[in-house]
């Protein structure tokens, strides 16, 4: 099982999570971040006061997957998420020794298969 | 302050008194034209709780600022088109710069007037920037709302008010006046329009139809709201121009309408989506202001419940409409100002009664016909007269900011400011860099 | 507008003059009107904020919706109830859907009277909310307020203020007349009582006195006590009836009693946390209004200081009892505006002074006992007519929202929005499908 | 309330009338006054929104404890040596306690000037706290305010408004009258000044000059404008002490002359920056409300207009300045209130017209110096005043927070609350141990 | 040393902290996310707009264990934040190659063994 | 490749990143969070309502880095984000897999070497 990071555009999220979950990735765990990387600074300015704003604003979504559906899942994002200016965000892939599903105590695999039963 | 002026004041008072000013209608005046102001702040509240978080500043700044520009056109010229002797469709350059507008007049003292139009005509263009809210460019609506305050409210403020020599061109339509107690035409209608207009000149918003677009802060537009009505008190109580029962009229009426819009547009939402929903209040608060603006002092409270529950119906349902239509007018300053104005016009000509006065208007098909007329005429004006002045800036400013920043949110990129912030990341620029970035003129990074 | 409606207005004015109307009375009964209808917007404020954020728009709600109904109820019949003739218990039917509010009137015209007394009715149903938030289904309030209006408050206020015949039941109690300046017995022992009672019946939220449930914006709260006291100027000042030096004492009297109530909580918080709390503050400004209200106009200045001074202990050491109690009156309604207001109810009966007018009653044992005696009757009243109400809306509607509802917060739930949004991870439901789901009558997705 | 009320207020309005009041007058004074107080709610929003989230209520704590605070002192005393009898430097103690301070009164009831008096002691308080915040200490500031509001705010008012005997200092000086019409003088060259050395002996934030301190809430501060604005019109326009032309024209001077500083303030921004700020724009409307404060009543509106022009100069560049410096008054009070206010003084010596009433004064050279003459003695005042106070403040208790509570931010530590919270992670302490704690004197966990 | 990640209902994050205090659980990351999974979705509508929620808020915790603690925590927290409605969570187990305490430069174990003397 | 995961103060937020940047780590993605450690906790009171808040303000850092810049990235954090009084933090090293950066689709150690020319 792998943890599939992901930071992104914050405009870019209703796409990413539409393209996921024709993917079939329902469980998807969405932060509001904010991200430095090589994107071209805002200045602002308040009272004469100048101000570089390093940060950006960014989405991360953690998705934890069973092995055959990272290859997927990463392909989707890679190909959602961008505009091709810099700033696009990056994927990173983490490997999960263990996974639970709080609900019923279920493990690994069976953990982050979602019910869709009430869909 | 104190007994000096006081005794000052008593003297002026004298002097007034002789003139025919009274201290009651000057007080009430005064303090009406405080309300109108503050409506201002209600809209920009209003307006800028529904936009998303990263438009938050524009969205209000396009108010504030309306407060700055419109100030200065109106003293300019502004008053003197719409107030100062012409003839029927203008008025003259009489009160240029403010000149002859002083502390005598009939009643009030004409600068006290002058306030109080100003007021009216400040909140009418900020109305129009609701249908074009997250995407126009501000230099481009700045420039747009210059020229629209002088050559399309102040001609219209005109034909409706004005009253010297045989009166605006309002005043006798089809052989009878067209009512407008408070601005229904001039204020709402007019504003409604030129906001259609424009929104269809800039286009919609890139997301929309694809994402939802939610309202960042609902409790501001909630508090806009209220301060909306507050203020509206004096909007439509003030234009009775005394502090008579003609002014408590109106404000009771001015209580009454919105209270019954509440509940139908309540008890619809209900019906509809099983809720009675905050943005849906506020907004059936809005329609029912409107909707008695014209009719304010010249209907019974019971008229005025009716007018709003009659005006709940289009207003709701031409907004649900909109929002699955491809018009983006983002606000629905037409949904809610333009038929809440159209409809509160037209049954104005139907429940007007002449509360004994036999030289007032009473409603009836004549009337109506009245209302019909001028509405046609102010919203065919305020039309072409928007779409021509959209168009003369356009030559000079694109109207609409490019897609990045539109995406990246007006806020910093119009305003270099961000509405809601904790400064984390935001590195100073340090003195001696910005002082050197200073020197290059007209840069951004500047001290 | 201008000269016309103005020599319109004027001529109005001769005739208004004629049967003793006054216009500077009338300008500041227009004011006060609006001044205490702003109160409704911050009272959703200040209990806005006290909320969880879940719960932000169902709470302002509970205010904004009763600015419709009872702006309806009272149009209706509330005010007839109140103050059409009937007997010392009850108003009659004259004034029935404003039959016979018009223009006219002794002092100020009847419609005007209409409004301010409305706006006292809408304040005092609203204030009932705070007890009963998070967790109340906003149908049933809804409903109660819309019976309750009508059947306890319109009574009360006969009792109190109406003077036709013999007077209301509390003009003459004991042998003398209930001492209520703006309102303490009617607005907010009355609203108080009837908080408690549906605290009780509702039951506490399923988090109380589990989890710590904190105020979600307390810059709101401090908005909303801004704004109370703002328009409280109005609510007592108003209530002089008159452009007067007794309207100044009530103005003065609402200044001085709040800013010794706050001094006084902020010492007692410094002593017993160290620190003075704004949400503290708040509350304190709200207890000094409240407890000044019933005698704003009956005491000297120096009394209203002493009045806030003493009201202040109640309210604080029962508010900080009732956090800790199995009581929860969410937002202390009882403890501030039931306390608040019998201490000011029973104080006014000793600082009572009749300012050189013989004919006034002035403060002593028996005022006292009389004030005693209007608090027991009100209490009772409004208690035993809460629970007899809120039972009959319990057979048709549950009073309660459930569990999970509760948890998840009301503001999705009853209303459908969120108060705070960014849009994301929110999909537009495309307009085909959205206008088929429209088809199933009564769905919940529908355009 | 009603009709009984009435009567009784028609008997003392017989009365009032008799000893010279007006009750048109009394209507607009009454709304002044609520309208100055309000301002107080304004600056409350407009300073914390500036401020970082952690610090945000302990800004508005600032203004609205001095609304307690001040509201005693100026009844005990304040009041009395600013405006009982006594010499040219100071009141009497004619008015201690309240005494003698009734309804009787020429013109208004001396109760009503008392209130509006109170006001402006309140806000000019307030307003010092700009400079200071994010790391006063609370307990020092409202001893600071305590002793300031009677030893400095007292005496100045007397110098420039009291009009006994041969008026106050500021009456004669240099053989003319040191023109101030609703306080440039008394209330903002005053506060700011204060403001001014209360910065420099508090000294900078941590992190002053080394991180972004960005404004937390943008729309706070644009609302805290628009209500300071609303606000002013009765500080400006209840300055002339009646209903008439003066108020009318002190109302369109401050309609206008902030107009025109946002106009100009909004060019110059977009020249340095690219950009028109929302900061910016409600900073301009402060400077230029400051700027005609003392002008309102003297200046025709075209000569407002100018004024509103000129005073955006030396605040805009200094403010600009300001942030650059080692100085940190941090929200600009010297810049906004002092630099505007004495352009404004200065600019009332030249514009100043008589209005036809020969007694008055005119601006000119001579004008000018008395000006010139006035700001000097009030701001030598003013500053050594202040730094009396505070160097006897700070034997008693330290000025400042110590560092670590300015990094965790002043809100929970001085206030032991959040501005914003969701009360995740909150553990309610149980009631057994609660009680306990209590019982151990000053202990900070209690109940 | 294991990194436990645990994404769980807002309403249960007062409880779960509890329980992993009683369990000597007391270095705790928390942050507000959003969630994705089975759960039905929220409908909100504003002036005609209707719109589908598909996010739902949620806590997610970061807790940094020795490995012989990896089990009490993973239990305390799957005991204590289930309601058996779908939507409850899961629990992820991340494996953790070194850690540091800032405040002294403790490494691994000892950095994150908190100090508990100044409660 | 590796994952750093820093929880610092939030005050020290400003420090770090001018030391990272410094060491020429420029890919950063920041969130802000609440933590629980063993810092004295503050008491808040409303309204007779007294609460111990056992959660501080945090700033939670994740920077992937290549594994040569593992040490410096941890060391500069270790230094700047120090006070020396309780709650200063910790930090974390994750293994990576796999990282994609989305606008080119480069992969790994590429991935995350940041495009500087716009600065
Ligand atoms: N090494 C990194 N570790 C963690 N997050 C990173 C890293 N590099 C970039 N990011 C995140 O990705 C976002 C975009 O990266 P950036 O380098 O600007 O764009 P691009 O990948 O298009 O060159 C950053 O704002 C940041 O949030
Ligand atoms: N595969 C996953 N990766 C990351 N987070 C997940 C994953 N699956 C679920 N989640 C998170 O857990 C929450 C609950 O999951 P859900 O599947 O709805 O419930 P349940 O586990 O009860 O079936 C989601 O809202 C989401 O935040
Ligand atoms: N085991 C842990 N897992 C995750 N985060 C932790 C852990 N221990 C501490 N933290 C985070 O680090 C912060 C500071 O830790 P703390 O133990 O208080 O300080 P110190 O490291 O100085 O002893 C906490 O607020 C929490 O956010």
């Amino acid at each position: 099982m792998k943890l599939v990071v992901a930071v992104i555009r914050k405009e870019k999220l209703n796409d990413v999570l539409a393209s996921l979950f024709e993917n079939d990735i329902h469980g998807i765990t969405v932060s509001h971040v904010q991200g430095h990387g090589g994107e071209t600074e805002k200045v602002e300015t308040y009272r004469g006061l100048t101000v570089k704003m390093e940060l950006t604003e960014k989405i991360r979504l953690d998705i934890a997957v069973t092995d055959p559906f990272v290859e997927r899942t990463v392909k989707s994002i890679l190909k959602t998420a961008r505009t091709g200016e810099v700033g696009d965000g990056k994927v990173f892939v983490l490997p999960i020794e263990k996974a639970y599903r709080i609900r019923t105590g279920e493990e690994d695999a069976e953990a982050v298969t979602p019910v869709l039963s009430t869909l | 302050m104190n007994k000096y002026s006081l005794s000052l004041g008593l003297m002026l008072f004298g002097v007034a008194f002789a003139q025919g000013q009274d201290p009651a209608t000057i007080s009430w005046m005064l303090v009406s034209s405080a309300f109108v102001f503050f409506m201002v702040v209600g809209l920009a509240f209003f307006y800028g709780g529904l936009v998303r978080r990263k438009n938050a500043l524009n969205t209000m700044m396009m108010s504030f600022v309306s407060l700055g520009i419109v100030g200065i056109t109106w003293s300019v010229i502004g008053y003197s088109l719409a107030y100062a002797d012409g003839n029927r469709f203008l008025g003259g350059f009489g009160y240029f710069m403010l000149n002859n507008v002083g502390l005598e007049g009939e009643g009030i003292p004409t600068i006290l007037d002058f306030v109080f139009q100003g007021t009216f005509a400040i909140i009418t263009v900020a109305l129009i920037s609701g249908a074009v809210v997250e995407r126009m460019r501000f230099s481009a609506y700045m420039m747009f709302i210059t020229i629209w305050s002088v050559l399309i409210y102040a001609p219209m403020a005109h034909w409706v008010w004005y009253l010297g020599g045989d009166g605006g061109w309002f005043k006798n339509l089809l052989g009878g006046e067209a009512l407008d107690f408070a601005g229904g035409t001039v204020v709402h209608i007019n504003a409604a329009v030129a906001a259609l207009v424009l929104a269809f000149m800039i286009g919609k918003r890139q997301d929309f139809g694809k994402k939802a677009m939610l309202p960042h802060q609902v409790p501001f537009t909630l508090l806009g709201a209220g301060i909306l009505w507050f203020g509206w008190f004096g909007f439509n109580g003030g234009s009775a121009y005394a502090a008579d029962a003609k002014a408590a009229l109106a404000m009771a009426n001015s209580l009454l309408a919105p209270a019954a819009t509440i509940v139908v547009w309540a008890t619809l939402d209900y019906f509809r989506a099983g809720k009675v929903t905050a943005v849906g209040l506020a907004t059936a608060i809005v329609v029912g202001l409107v909707a008695i603006t014209p009719a304010a002092g010249f209907v019974t409270p019971m008229s005025a419940i009716i007018i709003g529950i009659i005006a709940t119906f289009p207003c709701y349902f031409f907004i649900n409409w909109r929002a699955h239509s491809s018009l983006d007018d983002s606000l629905d300053v037409f949904g809610a100002h333009g038929l809440g104005g159209i409809t509160g016009a037209l049954l104005t000509g139907i429940f007007a009664t002449n509360f004994g006065d036999p030289e007032a208007a009473t409603g009836g098909l004549n009337q109506f016909l009245i209302q019909f007329v001028a509405v046609v005429i102010a919203a065919a004006f305020s039309g072409v007269g928007t779409f021509l002045i959209a168009s003369l800036v356009k030559l000079v400013l694109p109207l609409r900011s490019d897609d990045k920043i539109e995406a990246q949110g007006l806020d910093v990129a119009m305003h270099g400011e961000e509405g809601y912030s904790d400064g984390e990341g935001a590195l100073l620029i340090p003195v001696s860099s910005s002082k050197k970035a200073a020197l290059v003129a007209g840069q951004v990074v500047s001290s």
